[in-house]
């Protein structure tokens, strides 16, 4: 789960990470008593899950509480890479000397947690890595006891900073890492982490990605998904416990198990169509799963047929056959459907479904290549 | 032969009384594995499915002789249950469950790591030698024993991979699933050590997928390695930034991309099948070339 | 640093494991006020580093605030085992139905913690172990994961208790490793954990140990150290950075290195003396840290003769000599100094004292031998 | 031959330029051991008696090939020292501190067992293989090489056994000091396995102490090892309850006494020194006795 740049601002400023003084906001009256408030020039910043919103026009500086308000009333509602901004963050503007990376992480080749301490910050991570690997100072941490001092000073170390500065960046590594183990992250950034004209290090951004495994232990997330903009239909498909991603193709697919649904949309690709989403129904799907899980993929406007690939283990042909059959009574299905259906109970779930005169495919390849043609753009 | 497992091979089912536990203990007894015992806390002293149920491990591997252990434990108390396994002395762990914590992982993988013992998962299938023994969740209908070992980050597509297999004739020493999650007991490398040892295994099956670089860590090894090796890789044409289903299966920034790990496995002179199918007629292919 | 049952109390209070409504008290008065607060019969425990308090009649039940005041009265200032009441505790009187022992502690011989539960609580856990050991659960702890909740399911299964008792002692179980574990503990224990009448756990008594080496991380600890006895010698000598235990000998000992100094004692036992203390200068002490230690061995009423054995690596044998020449001149000595001096620089600290007078043994046997003839009982 | 260090060690002292580093290494240098770096943290760049600071241990070991490392370091800071140094992959650290807290050597001490290094203290005096190389505070002009070796708890009491031992014309094959906590990183028992393997090694002086039980560990050791050994434990007059002067020697409850520890060393038919002396008459009887 992603956080908002105002929400891992507050979680920062929770393990004493200095950040700009500001508040979110979303209305442009709002933007404005936050800004008068402040009684300094501020930023108005769009909170949304994209990168280059400065580019996008969603950062915009503001002297005073008006412009705020204009600025807000220009962002809120605008589209950054096809995300609606709900939420802008209105901060004070701050005059920064010198930009630094700081990030933990998983460092998935050792199965441990790494800190990255970059030089040169406010720019991409991995383009800093490939064209001035020597900016960046990776640490990897010790699976059980975490960040040790020693840690801390060899990140400090090669920053040029001065003492006063070093002791301060230390604090804030020290934070960062308190959040990230604390907080079940994957992904804890400061990127830029702001040296600011007068000396003093604050987080210009935050970028936390929460596990979502971890839930459990952090009820108070639900409260902070609330916020985050989710796809209505990958919403729903969580809530139905179905691992759904919606992409930009007109093949709906519906297949178990991650690999398989994976290499069905690589299969419909090879054979000249694209995939409108990817969704596993899991191991050991009942039928009324199945029914919801072909609603779901029916409900994206951008379906023009449907390809449905089971490879049955846990889960039982007959019963996917009969969350297929349920479907088709309840739902209004205007769109072809393909069937491959293998594995176990396959003839009692192919029998089930030549009753009502739908025919199996007998391979995936084939399967992908009959729904491909009667998908592709011109047919009726 | 086979690797990790064989007929000797005891198996203890923590999570046992769960629905979970309950239905895949009972594939295995009836498919005449050695499932000993079964240990849920709170309910020891209780009979399930003829097996002896205890509160703890050490309890179950005292009374039975177990020596390898099964995990159907819901993922909050995952984590807990596989310590608990490897503290016992367990010298074979495999959790079959999704939604570990990651930080949890880093944690248990590493002391797994410190006792030497082998943890296969979390988010597995598990691991079969046709024939001789099953620690895991697949359907061993499809299975049967032969000389090609199959190792994958994936369940479903596997048992695709394993259906063409035994349907062209290519039986397999042993099928091994490790997982679809970021942090993982077992990677690619590891088994792939294990298969080059196995006298039976001629060749062997790797099934990837997009995300992390244990591919990559593979296929340098392969490239001084003389094992006969296909390589297929799910999530060809997967958008970054997507995690499609697996934890494990995202691609992040440039990282974990389907194009390096094909590249990684071409660059170690390791073919990379385009389909199932094709990886099949290349396995056969290797085998009949094979001395 | 052992605390007094209080204290420890206190500490428990913290981390949420029940203990019985209480307060300590200095003099008989407060423990009136209390009893009375309480309103109802009350147990009144003189606090003292001592086991066997109840043998020594200094703990005992009042029925009203008078009869506690009375207790009281008696109780403070009464000696147990040597050491001197100054403070009570004085809490509600509770109903026991059973016993258990809970304890947290260092296994030294395999370097972790353990954690133990013993079904039969309010004895010596060590007579346990001998007379009933399949009364004990002995659990070792992971040296950087620490306690895990199969471990708390390990301890509380063998107790007979029935579930909601184990819920409950999972919770004191979790609360006393917290306490152990964040406050640098070498000992927890809760013994007896008093299973009441009407089936709640409370921590009856306390017994908790800090590493005094962890007092950086700790500085509250100081204030408890405050109210801890201690003999006033060993307050100085810490004070000093000097290594003293006070015995009952008479036969006063300075020595450099606590292995040495051990084996000091040992041979002035051997030919029929005893030692009056143990101290250790430490390594490379100087002559003004000699002359304090000097001092400090004086100090010792009981001291009727010194031994001083130096075998000087790091520490310098003319540093030593000049210290113990300066005690000459400041300290009024009335009783036989026996020096043994060999090592770094032994000719000049050698010198130095032949010039006063003083003739330095040869071997430290030697040097037992001559300081018992000095000291022994009906000498002058 | 020596145990653990000889000629070709080549030594960091971490806490370099401080009081007592910058001392202890001034010694070594003078008696010729290789000291080769130093590290204390902000101080990178500077030069100590000549040697090279550096900031971190990595760095130092990359610049130097430092092999082991000595370390003067202040309580506070000590475990995150050591376990720096282990980090960095240095097969031998040497913990001369004093006060280390107890906690933190459990996490140091588990860490340098799961890397499979030697980790000596803490608060111990280091070790010495005279004429071949130092790590440690001992005043190497009280030792010579011959057959004996020894390891000890204790420091003074070490010098002067040497001392006597030197006199008597034993010279040492190697020194140890595991120091006086109650968690050290390195027992008897594995030292005396190293001697046992060492082929100059003829005989052992092993001094030990109240409390814990890592005499008599070796005690059951020796039962079945014909390493000829004769032990001398310190504090036999020591009341219980009372730590004297090192952390680790108090006698808690009925654990640790001398009398324990005596009698497992005569039940393993070694020989328990009543006196310094009497240590060393044994240890030149059982090598006049020796082939």
């Amino acid at each position: 789960m992603n956080l908002h740049e105002f929400q891992g601002k507050r979680l920062f400023q929770g393990v004493g990470i200095p950040i700009p003084r500001g508040q979110v906001a979303d209305s442009p009256d709002q933007a404005r008593a936050t800004a008068s408030d402040l009684d300094v020039p501020v930023v108005v910043k769009a909170q949304v899950h994209a990168g280059g919103r400065g580019k996008a026009g969603g950062v915009l500086k503001a002297a005073n509480p008006e412009e705020a308000a204009r600025h807000a009333s220009r962002i809120l509602g605008m589209e950054i890479k096809g995300l609606k901004v709900r939420n802008v963050l209105v901060e004070e503007a701050i005059t920064i000397d010198r930009e630094l990376y700081l990030g933990f992480t998983l460092d998935r080749s050792i199965g441990t947690h790494a800190a990255m301490l970059s030089s040169v910050g406010g720019v991409n991570i991995e383009e800093v890595a490939t064209r001035n690997p020597e900016a960046i100072m990776k640490v990897h941490l010790h699976p059980h006891l975490g960040l040790q001092d020693h840690h801390v000073r060899r990140l400090v170390h090669g920053t040029g900073l001065d003492l006063a500065q070093k002791v301060a960046l230390g604090q804030v590594i020290r934070g960062l890492w308190h959040l990230y183990s604390e907080s079940d992250c994957s992904l804890a950034e400061i990127n830029p982490l702001a040296v600011l004209h007068d000396g003093r290090l604050v987080a210009a951004d935050s970028k936390i990605d929460l596990d979502d495994n971890a839930l459990f232990r952090h009820p108070e997330w639900l409260e902070l998904r609330e916020v985050a903009e989710e796809d209505p239909l990958e919403r729903r498909a969580r809530e139905l416990g179905l691992s759904y991603v919606r992409l930009d193709g007109e093949v709906g697919i519906l297949g178990n198990g991650a690999g398989l649904v994976m290499t069905t949309l690589d299969v419909v690709q090879r054979v000249g169509g694209r995939a409108a989403n990817f969704l596993d129904v899991g191991g050991g799907a009942g039928s009324a799963l199945v029914r919801e899980a072909m609603r779901l993929v029916l409900d994206d406007p951008n379906v023009r047929g449907v390809l449905v690939n089971i490879f049955g283990g846990i889960t039982r042909c007959d019963e996917v056959a009969r969350g297929i059959l349920a479907g088709l009574d309840d739902l209004d299905i205007q769109v072809p459907l393909v069937i491959r259906l293998s594995g176990t109970n396959q003839e009692e779930g192919r029998r089930l479904l030549s009753e009502r005169g739908l025919q199996t495919a007998d391979s995936m390849t084939e399967a992908a290549a009959r729904i491909v043609a009667l998908t592709r753009p011109g047919t009726p | 032969m086979s690797i990790l497992i064989d007929s000797s091979t005891r198996v203890l089912v923590q999570g046992l009384t769960g629905k979970e536990g309950r239905f895949h203990a009972q594939q295995m007894i009836e498919s005449g594995i050695r499932v000993v015992a079964g240990v849920t806390p709170g309910r020891g002293g209780q009979q399930v499915l003829g097996l002896p149920v205890f509160d703890s491990v050490p309890e179950a591997v005292q009374a039975t002789g177990a020596n390898a252990s099964l995990l159907f434990v819901p993922p909050a108390a995952a984590a807990d249950a596989c310590l608990e396994a490897l503290e016992a002395g367990l010298p074979l762990v495999v959790c079959i469950t999704e939604g570990v914590p990651v930080h949890d992982m880093v944690k248990v993988r590493a002391e797994s790591l410190r006792r030497g013992a082998r943890l296969l998962g979390p988010n597995c299938p598990g691991l079969i030698s046709p024939g001789k023994c099953k620690l895991g969740i697949m359907p061993a209908g499809i299975f049967s024993s032969g000389p090609v070992g199959v190792v994958s980050r994936s369940g479903t597509l596997t048992y695709q991979v394993v259906d063409e297999l035994t349907r062209a004739g290519l039986g397999q020493t042993t099928c091994v699933g490790i997982g679809g999650d970021p942090v993982l007991g077992t990677g690619f490398l590891e088994i792939l050590q294990l298969f080059e040892q196995d006298q039976e295994t001629r060749a062997v099956a790797l099934i990837g997928e997009i995300g992390g670089t244990a591919e990559e860590d593979a296929a340098r090894w392969l490239q001084q390695s003389g094992l006969p090796v296909v390589a297929f890789i799910a999530g060809q044409t997967a958008p970054p930034g997507k995690r499609m289903g697996h934890a494990g299966a995202i691609v992040s920034g440039s990282g974990g991309t389907a194009r390096a790990k094909v590249e990684a496995f071409r660059e170690a002179g390791v073919h990379v099948a385009e389909t199932t199918t094709e990886m099949v007629q290349e396995l056969k292919a290797l085998l009949d070339r094979a001395p």
